[in-house]
């Protein structure tokens, strides 16, 4: 209960590495203790992690040691994958934001702004239906033009597209500050008690 | 005794940064506690002395001082001169407010914020006093991610604007570019350019000697009175020249002139 | 030990994951399961975490359930780390502060209480993610409104937001000085008991 023996310590160092750790490292970090002391947590824990019937198992690998998932739940941590959602991509972020804040926008004026071909993330976003085509421009090509959808508001829990903040709102936040490069002043504090 | 309270320190020359006070509300906390008066009975008089000699001191050190302070100086003078009228007895019923009422509700709510945010920072904030696993499995990297939108939140999306915004130019999406001409006052050059020789060569709007920031202006004009349908843009062949012209004028529609709407959305992003 | 147990599954999906996992998240995941059986091996696996004297406790926090070191291990694992971890400025920590216990709030409200500009403390949170857009007021100049997120409740191992501490009561009169040279201040709200 006092999680402060040895063996709880060598877990809790393997639970945050994101790489397999070592005895050798192991025996770096924790220079108060023996190595061969560290050596015996290491195989406590082991044979505690083998004994088990937990979820999470104590590997040795890339001669270190690494807690990970039971192989036979692979399936289940795949279905957390699949719904995980992923960080939108740098690409994504830009386009919706430019149909955002420029709609009713075409592709021309996406890739003028952002500088690359856009098709493929446009497709990908309409795909999510994050985006819509709101009908064809009545210019020569007849470019589609582009908007946000309402599966748009929903993801960022907008009541409609006037509460999109604008830019100019964030930048009035912090207007640039002439002053910024300023030294910090040395400052007479209180005297002491007298 | 306390007269010299700031002078005596500089003297003692313990070194402190300015940042010392959070704004007024800090440094009259401060004074309070430090004169070890009653925040609901504060001494006005010699709290306000102690104050404006606060502010006299960052004047001689030069500091600029925040707008903050000289307002809540001002307020502190006027709260002393309204204690030194005589309080009227005689209507019981409708009791006076003590000057002091506002300020003081002010300081309490401010020391219960400041209170309550150093109960946040004793806490077991993580990535200092606890840890978790921050980074991508092992087991989920060699898995196939499925791209859905889930962690997004409505500041990135600005973020992403105004990054884009910044690269393309500086001066693009500024009312005044190094020519001084706004994308407003350049949609209506090139109308009145159109209104004239009625077609235009697309390239003749754009000349060797116009700055890059012009260029992007003019651009950006010739997209928005597209977007306003005041103008057509014309490419009789495949990598032929590409020609402008007034839209049809008949209904009114140019003088009705860029639609009220688009020309705050533009607004929106002039900084 | 075969390790196929609901518990195991469900402490395999919480370590895997790189935030804290929700009983709706887990619900949604393991469909075959019933909700009320995750419920119960969830309070399982607290129970065990709880009474072991392992390096890793099980948490709820940020609206999820998350594995964490203990805090008492927190100096071995910054020496592996080899970071101080995050510091805040007084600033920062008044206005997370402001809006965890008075959101939605806007900027105006927030400045009147701290008593100072705080445009670029604000759009520094936001930058950290600590703060959200919740969107505009519906008063006349339409102001954003803002919120703390998700991120702040796992920063500060709060559970929800209701696990706040609660705000200290303000004292609302003071006890008359008869001592005092100036009148005692008539601040009650309410009349003193008569």
């Amino acid at each position: 209960m006092s999680g402060k023996s040895l063996k709880a310590i060598v877990e809790s160092l393997i639970f945050v590495h994101d790489h397999p750790l070592s005895l050798d490292r192991l025996a770096l970090i924790l220079e108060e203790y023996e190595r061969a002391d560290i050596r015996i947590a290491l195989e406590d824990l082991m044979e505690d992690y083998a004994h088990s019937d937990r979820g999470v198992v104590l590997v040795q690998v890339g001669g270190g040691y690494q807690l990970r998932t039971r192989p036979e739940h692979a399936d289940y941590i795949r279905r957390l994958n699949k719904t995980k959602g992923v960080k939108f991509s740098q690409s994504s972020l830009e386009t919706l934001a430019i149909v955002a804040y420029r709609q009713p926008v075409t592709r021309a004026e996406i890739e003028y702004l952002r500088g690359v071909d856009s098709g493929g993330v446009l497709k990908s976003l309409l795909e999510k239906k994050l985006l819509k085509i709101l009908g064809k421009k009545d210019v020569p090509g007849k470019p589609l033009i582009y908007g946000t959808s309402r599966e748009f508001l929903e993801l960022f829990d907008l009541k409609d597209l006037s509460s999109l903040p604008t830019l100019k709102e964030i930048q009035e936040l912090a207007p640039p500050d002439p002053f910024a490069d300023q030294p910090a002043l040395p400052l007479a504090e209180e005297p002491p008690a007298a | 005794m306390q007269e010299n309270l700031f002078h005596e320190a500089m003297e003692n020359a313990y070194l402190v940064q300015i940042e010392q006070f959070e704004g007024p509300l800090d440094l009259l906390l401060h004074l309070i506690k430090k004169n070890e008066v009653d925040i609901y009975n504060i001494p006005i008089a010699a709290i306000t002395k102690q104050y404006l000699e606060y502010m006299e001191l960052l004047k001689e050190l030069n500091l600029d001082i925040a707008g903050e302070f000289l307002v809540m100086a001002a307020t502190l003078l006027q709260i002393k001169s309204r204690m030194l009228l005589p309080v009227e007895r005689e209507d019981e019923e409708s009791e006076v407010e003590d000057p002091r009422a506002e300020l003081v509700r002010r300081l309490l709510e401010y020391q219960r914020y400041r209170e309550a945010s150093s109960d946040l920072v004793v806490r077991n904030l993580l990535g200092r006093d606890v840890f978790a696993r921050k980074f991508p499995s092992p087991e989920l990297a060699e898995m196939e991610p499925e791209e859905e939108p889930a962690d997004v939140q409505l500041f990135d999306l600005i973020e992403a604007f105004r990054k884009i915004l910044s690269r393309v130019s500086v001066d693009t999406f500024h009312s005044v570019g190094a020519d001084g001409i706004s994308i407003a006052d350049r949609i209506s050059q090139v109308l009145s350019i159109l209104h004239e020789a009625k077609t235009v060569c697309f390239d003749s709007l754009f000349t060797e000697e116009m700055t890059r920031d012009l260029l992007v202006v003019t651009f950006l004009s010739i997209l928005e009175l597209c977007k306003l349908k005041l103008i057509k843009i014309v490419q009789v062949e495949s990598l032929g020249s590409i020609w402008l012209t007034a839209a049809a004028t008949d209904d009114g529609a140019e003088a009705a002139g860029p639609d009220a709407d688009d020309l705050e959305l533009e607004g929106a992003f002039v900084g």
